[in-house]
């Protein structure tokens, strides 16, 4: 464990960015993403997730596969890959660290996703554990301990001291590189952090989302929840906009789609959203015509189709961006309200 | 398609004009027939009337390297369609303002009526047009970038 | 393993295909015969899984491959002209060169549950394409399976899809018995007229056999009614899906009926899986 | 707001008791004190999720295209902003009129609950409305803000509390009091600026933009059956943000496609999840329609000729933007 005064960050971000790039929140025009950081840029850790979730780093919102060139009637095939560099994310928060990891079991499962591989083994993931969650936040339902976040390197802002423990064997040799900057910390900083961790966890049980209940969803619920009338109540002011996909940590779903440049085909990828109506349209026909389907698909794939595939677990690790960004305010919480067996609905 | 460009030191502007068929059609044709010069690299593209155009295929054109874009149509007034140009010339001038609004470059388009009869205009437009984009320079706000540096 | 694809591990990266020959079966039907570019297959597959075709700025499509693993010398696939690719592939001439990649999806269980039993083939129009290719694949290993019976039907007699190859071939095999029908009297057809299901009910088959059905999902839906009334259970039933695919490799999201994914999971299915799965198709 | 949530509550019972509507559209109560959702009430008895309260901004009348279709009447609880959108969708034959019964409900401006956040207010529980103050009681304590320091943006700049359309009124009789502001003051502000300057401003908001297309699908206006963007052959994938001029062509042509049909109700900026200003996009040219072609909202009534399906032989030149002198 070692420490480091937070007014001595920025020689630490200096030094970390001068061989490799470094990302973290960052305000730009009043809105706080995460970005490449720079001397000038205005570093926003107080922020408490950004609305654009870090999983743009390893599954970026769109990204070249390949390019064709035609000639008559020959195809020349183009790697033109975007290469990834190293790099060193700092400031992801507890449920967005859970959300690579739920990534991985889509991305880095047989056939192996090797865009997506690039970039998780050229990142260090460097974790900022919260101090003041949200209303929206729920990372506790699904056994995230917003205290003691995973990734690389696990930190802490205490006060005025940043608290840095590399958690893998990739953090530990990135730690061996810029060990100068930071002292070791000692006794009265392991209680320092040991008090504040237990305030935010007392803050934690008092959120009022920490008892939501999810044990209506199981796979052998499947038929049940997929039949329930609900879907229909719950939809009806869904407008079919793609907020609630793009800006969850764990959504995976992409579309493949070619783009004529004039001089050649680029053949790029980018995120889709079960939302939107040309998802599953096909030549023939689309299964999901109306609202109510694509509403329901979304929130079977979280909370049973994803846990059947992945033995139990849920592809939601409740940062509470849709509670905060739906335009109708219809989100996972709601729904697991309506649908679950939570006894206060 | 992406239109070809000559790419040699000084920059060759690029400009795509929508010529409505029954009057500047007729015009940059009269100009042709009388020996008038105008750049080579006005592209022509011909529409059946200047309200043909949608603001998608002027910001189409931009996207593929245009550098300028002229919408020609007749004179208010002898439209063939009797309304055509009036409602172009309200499109446009909305468009026009909503691009200079957004920072792109006054210059770079315009409207002109050229009627039938007047080939020795159209010629006079589309060399002075082609040199104010000249002196602007390459579309550097409107481009696809795909679009231009695709690796071969 | 394949000599078109760049590298294995590439997913989404084709490989490329020549059409060698283009075959017209019927009005909206062709069958293309793919090779790599230097001859041969561009990869092996086991019958009714499917690859991934594509004519770059149009579109990529999920194609079943209609010919059987024991041809080595090309690989066949029967399309019908429905959307903007399929459109674009019937004008294409020979010589023309497509990008694609594969085999997706599992295959027919030829080597496991079907070894040695009778097999039914139950086809509506374009549904031949995928059986077509275990049927080739039986009556090449003839020794392992037992007597066939084919059941095939569709709108009308230039509807039928390898029309030929059923006549001449399939017709004169031994303990392979083929029957015919087309929706509407047609004249010049003396054969069964009426739809597939209830040709199927006629036919009365005895239940001791494994049913294999492909078509149209109304012709599935009343075809699996019909064998349930002669007696199948839906452990003897099996059936191939289709729906809209863009990886082809179980992540991209779409194409999955409950928790279940066509392209990585199915297409092929038994029917008591599928009932456990929503229905959602 | 108690004694007008009272009041609508009350009417909508009758409403629905004596029969002239079988179902009302309006919001429901959330997990949180802010985040209602629009929805339909079928029968006397859930009317207790009903709310009406600061935080009920967004604009039914869009959910109306496709409910006065269905049959039997429906009640919409349409606030004066509201209207407006009905009135646009009427003149465009998007909503069947005698399907809908409106009900003009008084509005005193809707709450932003980004900007109570941006107060530095975390974990928020309750807002309580008191006259001009709100009481705010989160995990951290309680706290309290003046109501029009978070109003939305769209209701600093209200276009005035009379409802355009309605076939009954609900008034509370407390006299709210008239917003007086100049919407085109941040417009000027950006026409002040020099081209690059502007371009450098809209390239830094644009780019922030996700593609997630929540302003075409809440604007009730930019309701087409099938969107441009979502057909395939316009090379443009409406969910990529592959490149800046993708970026900038949506917007450009988002706006340009409600010009002179825009009401200017402020749902895109208020839905945008990256916090882009997009109806500075729709103003500019709302006031350009104003300048050129003389004043004009859309909305206002429901037989006027949009400023774009019409004409005059003295129209301005589109040069009049080309030979603009100086910079500006």
């Amino acid at each position: 464990m070692y420490k480091i005064s937070t007014d001595h960050l920025t020689e630490l971000f200096s030094s970390i960015s001068h061989d490799r790039a470094l990302y973290m929140p960052i305000e730009k025009n009043g809105q706080v993403q995460f970005d490449r950081w720079m001397e000038d840029k205005k570093v926003r850790l107080d922020a408490l997730n950004t609305v654009k979730s870090p999983k743009d780093l390893f599954f970026p919102q769109s990204e070249n596969i390949v390019a064709f060139k035609i000639k008559g009637k020959n195809i020349s095939i183009i790697e033109n890959r975007d290469e990834s560099e190293p790099f060193v994310v700092f400031g992801v928060r507890a449920c967005d660290a859970a959300s690579f990891d739920i990534l991985d079991m889509v991305f880095l499962q047989d056939p192996v996703d090797t865009y997506y591989k690039a970039r998780r083994d050229n990142g260090i993931v460097v974790t900022l554990a919260c101090s003041e969650p949200e209303e929206t936040c729920f990372c506790s339902v699904f056994g995230i301990d917003a205290t003691n976040p995973s990734g690389d390197i696990a930190t802490w802002i205490v006060d005025d001291m940043l608290y840095w423990e590399s958690l893998t064997e990739k953090g530990e040799r990135f730690t061996e590189t810029i060990k100068d900057l930071f002292e070791s910390a000692d006794f009265l900083d392991e209680e320092a952090l040991k008090s504040h961790k237990e305030d935010v966890e007392k803050i934690i049980e008092k959120l009022p989302l920490h008892d939501l209940s999810l044990d209506g969803f199981n796979s052998e619920a499947m038929d049940e929840k997929f039949n329930s009338p609900k879907w229909e109540e719950l939809s009806e002011a869904c407008i079919g906009c793609g907020t609630c996909t793009f800006i969850c940590p764990t959504c995976q779903c992409y579309d493949i789609r070619d783009y004529d440049t004039g001089q050649g085909i680029q053949r790029f990828r980018c995120w889709d959203s079960c939302m939107y109506s040309d998802f599953t349209r096909m030549a023939h026909g689309n299964p999901r015509t109306s609202q109510v389907e694509r509403f329901r698909q979304r929130f079977m794939h979280k909370l049973i189709y994803f846990p059947t595939n992945n033995d139990g677990v849920y592809s939601c690790v409740g940062c509470g961006r849709c509670v905060a960004k739906c335009p109708v305010s219809m989100n996972i919480v709601k729904v697991i309200k309506a649908m679950g067996v939570d006894e206060n609905v | 398609m992406s239109i070809e460009k000559t790419e040699d030191s000084n920059f060759e502007p690029l400009i795509v004009a929508f010529c409505c068929n029954w009057c500047s059609y007729a015009g940059a044709d009269l100009a042709g027939t009388s020996r008038l010069s105008y750049p080579a690299n006005v592209k022509i593209i011909r529409v059946p009337c200047s309200c043909r155009v949608n603001p998608m295929f002027i910001l189409r054109a931009f996207q593929r390297g245009a550098d300028g874009v002229i919408i020609c149509g007749c004179h208010p007034g002898d439209c063939h369609y009797s309304t055509g140009n009036y409602y172009a010339r309200r499109r446009m001038t909305l468009l026009f303002s909503m691009l200079d609004y957004l920072g792109i470059e006054r210059g770079r388009t315009r409207v002109e009526w050229v009627s039938a009869a007047e080939g020795v205009k159209f010629s006079t437009v589309m060399n002075e047009f082609s040199k104010t984009i000249h002196e602007l320079g390459e579309n550097k706000k409107l481009r696809d970038l795909r679009c231009k540096e695709f690796l071969d | 393993m394949c000599n078109c694809n760049h590298s294995a591990d590439e997913a989404l990266i084709p490989g490329l295909g020549v059409v060698t020959d283009i075959r017209v079966d019927t009005p909206d039907v062709k069958t293309f015969r793919v090779n790599a570019l230097d001859g041969g297959v561009c990869f092996e597959h086991m019958p009714g899984q499917c690859a991934m075709l594509s004519i770059p700025g149009i579109g990529e499509a999920m194609f079943s491959i209609t010919s059987s693993p024991t041809n080595t010398k090309y690989m066949e696939f029967s399309i019908k002209k429905c959307g903007c690719l399929t459109e674009w592939l019937h004008q294409i001439e020979v010589g023309q060169q497509i990008t694609i990649r594969g085999p997706y999806g599992n295959a027919f269980p030829v080597d496991t549950e079907f070894k040695g039993k009778d097999l039914l083939f139950i086809a509506g129009g374009i549904g031949l394409a995928p059986l077509r290719s275990v049927i080739n694949y039986v009556r090449h290993n003839r020794e392992d399976y037992g007597h066939v019976d084919i059941v095939y039907g569709s709108r009308s007699k230039d509807d039928l899809v390898a029309y030929d190859e059923i006549i001449d071939e399939w017709c004169n095999e031994d303990d392979v018995d083929v029957y015919l029908t087309i929706d509407r009297e047609e004249e010049g057809w003396d054969g069964h007229v009426g739809f597939v299901p209830d040709y199927v009910k006629e036919l009365k088959f005895d239940t001791n056999k494994t049913a294999i059905v492909c078509g149209p999902p109304i012709m599935i839906k009343f075809t699996l009614a019909g064998l349930e009334e002669l007696g199948f259970d839906k452990t003897q039933v099996y059936t191939t899906m289709e729906l809209k695919m863009k990886c082809g490799i179980g992540k991209c999201g779409r194409c999955n009926i409950g928790s279940k994914y066509v392209c990585k999971d199915g297409p092929v299915f038994r029917c008591d899986e599928l009932d456990e799965l929503p229905d959602e198709y | 707001m108690q004694r007008i949530f009272g009041l609508i509550k009350d009417r909508v019972g009758a409403l629905l008791a004596d029969g002239t509507v079988d179902r009302v559209i309006g919001w429901e109560k959330g997990e949180f004190l802010y985040d209602h959702t629009p929805a339909i009430f079928n029968a006397e008895d859930d009317l207790v999720d009903l709310v009406y309260d600061g935080f009920c901004a967004s604009n039914l009348s869009k959910y109306l295209i496709d409910e006065s279709k269905k049959d039997g009447k429906i009640l919409a609880l349409l606030k004066p902003c509201d209207t407006y959108n009905f009135n646009q969708l009427i003149k465009e034959h998007r909503i069947n009129r005698d399907n809908v019964y409106v009900l003009g409900i008084e509005c005193r401006g809707m709450l932003d609950i980004d900007k109570i956040r941006a107060l530095g207010i975390k974990g928020i529980e309750k807002v309580e409305e008191q006259g001009d103050e709100l009481y705010i009681q989160t995990i951290y304590g309680d706290k309290t803000c003046k109501r029009n320091e978070v109003l939305l943006e769209k209701c600093i700049n209200c276009k005035g509390k009379e409802h355009v359309a309605y076939d009954e009124l609900v008034t509370s009789g407390e006299d709210i009091p008239q917003v007086e502001s100049n919407r085109f003051e941040d417009v000027e502000k950006l026409e002040a600026m020099t081209s690059d300057e502007r371009f450098a401003f809209w390239r830094g908001e644009l780019s922030k933009c996700i593609r997630c297309n929540a302003c075409r699908n809440v604007c009730p206006i930019c309701s087409c059956v099938e969107c441009v963007f979502d057909n395939k052959d316009s090379v443009v994938a409406s969910k990529a943000n592959t490149d800046e001029f993708e970026e900038n062509l949506f917007h450009i042509i988002r706006a340009f496609h409600v010009a002179g049909r825009c009401t200017d109700c402020g749902e895109c900026s208020r839905v945008c999840p990256q916090g882009i200003p997009l109806h500075l996009l729709n103003r500019k040219i709302i006031k350009d329609i104003n300048e050129f072609y003389g004043e004009y909202q859309a909305g206002q009534d429901t037989n006027s000729l949009g400023p774009l399906t019409d004409f005059t032989k003295e129209d301005v030149e589109p040069s009049i933007i080309t030979e603009k002198g100086g910079e500006k």
